[in-house]
């Protein structure tokens, strides 16, 4: 146990901070669910790109830096405390780059990856069917293989960021005879294909972030299969899997939302109620050791251990997290907490509100808190199943 | 000692949620949504003649002359129907404020509008930064100077005499607004102690008011997701058979109907204006707001990620438990009030056992 | 609606807590888990009974007042604002005593109230066997008819009070080849019958308010049966009815458990956290609240209502309440709180400790809250079994 | 950047569970209880084979120079084996600020001893009521004066120079003693600002000790729970098949997991002595003693009636996470220390996040 960064460490650190305090805009972009937004982002990615930065960890002949897990985290730990924007192709970065890294031909890395790393190609997934949410294995939606293409039909929902996308990466059944998990095939296809409808989602915010996708006789060349055919549950699984799913929720972010709220329990604390003291110091505490244990994670990956179920422990711990931070902010705000960004007397607070309905999301998606419990009551303390 | 509402009670609340049902379903409160005012004059007059608007009015001036025992069921269905009309405002606050410090012919003149369902009220008090749904309201009471000292003083100040500053905030059922204004001797209607007094009744009435519609807002997400889990079936099955998801409804049932009897009492302490007043109402509020809160983030845990769209009706409750929760005291703010009532001053007896013989 | 007491209960109150004032013991009773404390509770029973205060619920004929819920609540309320002595003979007289009313013969009444109501008979109860815990239809236990005798064999446990109790209620499976909750019978035992067995198991806290029970051919005569033979399913759950459920868990136990912990919270609150403060007065709140809830259902019944799966509401608010109580004691308390009550420093704070163990039953006796939680989705939201 | 143990540390572990489990079940601690002491002197030396009693010690007096890093998974086994021996107070405590403030005449007469199993030691701080295991403790070391006056000192006693109180506490395993005595200057072994120092190190290792057999303690019992839950069988079937057996211990799981990396960073802190370590092992304690006792409340849930006897041994642990929950500190009393730094101080950077570059 070595808890001090090494020199390379603390050089890694130091010019990624020097990077991002010379290139974060000074104003935070329009949201991404907007058209303009988007646009904006998708700006900032190339940006990144261009200064090497898009997506640290991959292997340096895709455009990456090839660096270890740790340096991800200090990179990650300098990109949010310099405020970046978020980042808008994080489906194609940190889920579908690294499985094509594992699962695809030399053309199928040669046409996305690069594609993907400039920002080029915004990637939207498709895993959920209206009848296939936490019950992921009930996919329905069809891939017929007729030639050299698949037929795709059906319908694909909760396609976080396909308003604007331009591919999205779904699993489809090939075998009809096939249930649950087995007969599925992993399938990339163009939004702009013929065939292919994409209605926007509208959130509780009225924004939309969301849409469904819609398959109608979609002809894609049989290239577009990562994968075997067949093997599709196997590929999806190792996109969702855990060293990705933490990409997607780095300990710095919540970090970033903990500094937040103790700045803000600062500007408060004359006023604020003496429960909530504690309340500001539990939800500090709890991103520490979220940050803390994702160093274990990674330092354990990094000697070649692996991980399994405890995913699950992560999600449910970075979910509860999330939602008390905002909850406790909320109640430090009083009436003001309820006021939308763009209220007269709102101040910076709004921000508080639209991260608190965010949050709510937390414990629904990426497998809802409820079946992450079944998991770690069946794989990890060895529960029967009912 | 009882603890029960009349016959006459229990079937005008019934009344009130026919009515509201068929008058006030979610297609409709979405289509108000996209008006410029968010409120619909055909509809007030609609709860007038319900006999809604006229509840609390003397009845010299027409009204019913009831007080907030008749009224705290209604408003709990006002809350399950997420009505998007200042009700609360008019009836449970406005209306007694002014037949308590209006002269006679302020009265003359506005609580008839009131009950004929012609004019609506709203109250603003240093204690809360927002006069909620100001813009639809004809007269405004507002609540000059401290909360003790002797410049305090209740006004009644016309709509068209203030400036209103819109604050858009997340709940369309009830806006925000700022009220810059200038108190004058003309629309000053009471000072002093007696302005005090008015001022901190109607603070209570206010939060009261709040904690029934949060408890009909419980309720109704709690309905709303036990009906889901239903009909949502996944891994073959309805979701709602599923004992994670009874055991956590179950679990917001529990904190809703414990905060029934703390809210029906508060009403009596209103109505009585009993010494326990203040203690009640606090409780009432932070019980019911509690309850709703649990409920809203239970009901979008249970619906997921269909609770979380625009186009599901769960986030018109969710969004009024938030905004309620807040209004008119939040939790802390109120069981800080008790606290000081039974912690520190030792002013709070407990209910049948602190009896006297 | 009316919140006022009347001039007529006022006068109750008043003649109870003058009787109370002149009779409950100056100081505490020894625990009723002792011989000696156990026949210190039996004569206080007699006190109760001389001063007709034992069933204050009960009907004049069978030694009562007669008197109704609301009087019973003020009752309550009293005896506990005197601080007198548990009820040894609860089971007798809250959960059997009316079930004898209802069900009994003549016979069975005139030979067991009086003497439950003088504290001669003391009665346990045995509704739990190893096998049949939350799941109370499981049970084994069999009563074989055999001319004018019920021959009775098999084990119950969790027998409260039956180490140096008179009687024992139980049901028994009549019908050998009944199922679950059919073909069972409602026997009453004598304790010193033989081929009774009492086993005493001790708590956690070393305490043994609770037996096993073993019946080894034991021969009682038929006249031990309430109600009829095949019909002790129904007797039993009118025996665990919420009325009489309710008598074990007055609002003015909690009351008077929120009081002392005001009053501690008073003593503690220099050095306290300013979080405890909040703490106890949700707990003040909430002994409030259940107070005010038995007002309620305590009124809908006098008006001619019933209470069903309400219940379950019940179970799990006043235990919740019950174990937050504690635990606010001796979060307040810090490292004294968990010194026995006989320890030099333990002032009279050993009792939270105690108390906290206690508490730690509710939410586990009389039906799990799981159990609770059950009942209320499916009964009360209409929810599908599983 | 590095946080994980060595394989040597975690072979270490293995083999003091190994250990424990075959010298240290339940049967034999139940013997313990009725004996006169409640410890054993046989068991003290079989610990001190293990090399258990010698890790802290320096290596000139017949120890291991081990540091708190090596230490912390043995004392998570401590925990999760309920051992009833002063295993902390000795090794953890006692032996650093002996080795830390006593003379070389006194750590050449005692340290070797430990080291043998011939004698324990207890530590008593003036932030804590009571010593522990002190009537078996052959040196107590104690705390005299303030926290930080010019009086504070550091005094080795030994136990027969002292008045034991006997304190009798919840917990079998670990006794509790008010220790009377005069400090005078022959057994003073440090004053100042160097007494300062080592007892708040002293106090921080007496936490961290308690935190990582907090963290034992907790993972047996839910271990026991689930293995209970898998063996009981209500309405035919597995109680543990049911969701809200699961879901209830998977959320104890939850918080067990992540106090695991806070105790081991806080271990790091203390061996290396850094800025950062009295909230780092504040957040140990407190986040261990958490888990600990919702692991409690919930094992006895899952165990239903039969958890609550004294002859099921589930209790043996629930016991050992009250005491230990508010030995060295309470969960808040931590909080607050952290709540100190962050909030007020801004002294406590985060983890990473706040790193210089």
């Amino acid at each position: 146990m070595d808890l001090t960064f090494t020199p390379e460490e603390d050089a890694f650190r130091r010019e990624a901070r020097g990077w991002l305090e010379a290139h974060v805009p000074a104003k935070p972009l329009p949201s991404m669910d907007t058209a303009e937004g988007f646009a904006a982002h998708r700006a900032w990615e190339r940006t990144l790109n261009d200064g090497r930065w898009a997506m640290v960890s991959w292997p340096e002949a895709y455009g990456g830096r090839g660096v270890n897990l740790i340096e991800w985290l200090i990179f990650e730990e300098e990109y949010f405390r310099a405020g970046a924007p978020g980042r808008v192709n994080q489906n194609g970065i940190f889920l579908l780059g690294p499985t094509l890294m594992d699962y695809g031909t030399d053309a199928q890395k040669a046409r996305h990856l690069p594609r993907m790393a400039a920002g080029e190609d915004v990637w939207a997934q498709g895993w959920s069917e209206p009848n296939a949410g936490s019950d992921m294995a009930a996919i329905r939606a069809t891939a017929r293989l007729d030639g050299d293409h698949y037929v795709l039909n059906g319908q694909k929902t909760w396609c976080s960021r396909a308003v604007f996308a331009d591919w999205i990466f779904c699993i489809f059944r090939t075998d009809p005879e096939s249930q649950r998990h087995r007969g599925l095939t992993f399938i990339l296809v163009p939004l702009d294909a013929e065939g292919v409808k994409v209605r926007p989602i509208a959130q509780l915010d009225g924004e939309t972030g969301f849409a469904e996708v819609f398959f109608d006789d979609v002809h894609v060349p049989v290239e577009n299969r990562l994968g075997d055919e067949g093997a599709g549950w196997r590929v999806a699984m190792a996109t969702a899997g855990f060293e990705r799913g933490l990409m997607l929720r780095s300990p710095a972010r919540f970090q970033s939302t903990a500094a937040r709220l103790v700045a803000l329990y600062k500007d408060e604390a004359e006023q604020a109620d003496p429960a909530l003291r504690d309340a500001v110091v539990r939800a500090w505490m709890d991103a520490e050791a979220y940050c803390l244990n994702t160093y274990r994670t990674v330092s354990r990956l990094m000697s070649g251990g692996s991980i399994g179920a405890e995913a699950s422990l992560n999600k449910i711990f970075w979910s509860e997290l999330d939602v008390h931070m905002h909850e406790t902010a909320l109640s430090l705000l009083e009436a003001r907490g309820q006021l939308l960004p763009h209220a007269p007397d709102a101040g910076n607070v709004g921000r508080w509100l639209d991260g608190y309905l965010f949050s709510l999301a937390g414990p629904i998606y990426a497998g809802t808190n409820e079946i992450q419990r079944n998991v770690i009551a069946e794989r990890l303390l060895g529960l029967p199943k009912a | 000692m009882e603890l029960l509402f009349t016959d006459d009670q229990l079937a005008f609340q019934e009344s009130v949620r026919g009515f509201l049902q068929k008058e006030c379903e979610p297609e409709r409160l979405r289509k108000l949504w996209e008006t410029e005012s968010g409120r619909s004059p055909e509809f007030w007059a609609k709860l007038a003649e319900m006999g809604i608007l006229g509840m609390t009015a003397p009845e010299e001036h027409g009204g019913l002359g009831m007080n907030e025992v008749d009224l705290v069921l209604v408003l709990e269905e006002i809350g399950r129907a997420a009505l998007a009309a200042p009700v609360a405002e008019t009836v449970a606050v406005g209306v007694p404020l002014l037949a308590a410090c209006g002269s006679p012919a302020l009265q003359a003149e506005w609580i008839p509008k009131v009950v004929a369902g012609e004019a609506a009220l709203s109250f603003g008090h240093a204690d809360t930064p927002f006069v909620h749904d100001a813009h639809v309201a004809d007269l405004l009471l507002l609540h000059a100077g401290g909360r003790t000292d002797s410049d305090i003083a209740v006004h009644a100040v016309p709509r068209g005499d203030v400036t209103l500053v819109h604050e858009p905030g997340n709940d369309p059922a009830g806006r925000l607004y700022r009220v810059e204004w200038q108190p004058s001797p003309e629309t000053r209607i009471a000072t002093g102690a007696v302005a005090g007094t008015a001022l901190a009744l109607a603070f209570d009435r206010a939060a009261l008011a709040a904690a029934a519609q949060l408890v009909g807002i419980a309720q109704q997400l709690v309905d709303l997701a036990a009906h889901y889990a239903t009909q949502r079936e996944q891994f073959g099955r309805p979701i709602g058979s599923f004992q994670a998801i009874k055991h956590m409804l179950a679990s917001v049932q529990v904190r809703v109907e414990f905060a029934r009897p703390v809210l029906y009492r508060a009403a009596w302490t209103v109505a009585e204006d009993t010494a326990e007043r203040m203690v009640a109402v606090s409780h009432a509020k932070a019980a019911a707001a509690e309850a709703a809160i649990l409920a809203a983030r239970t009901a979008l845990q249970v619906h997921g990620a269909i609770g979380y769209t625009w186009e599901v009706d769960l986030h018109i409750w969710m969004k009024r438990a938030w905004a309620l929760d807040v209004a008119w005291g939040t939790r802390l703010w109120h069981r800080a009030r008790i606290g000081r009532a039974v912690l520190d001053d030792s002013a709070a007896p407990s209910f049948g056992y602190s009896a006297r013989a």
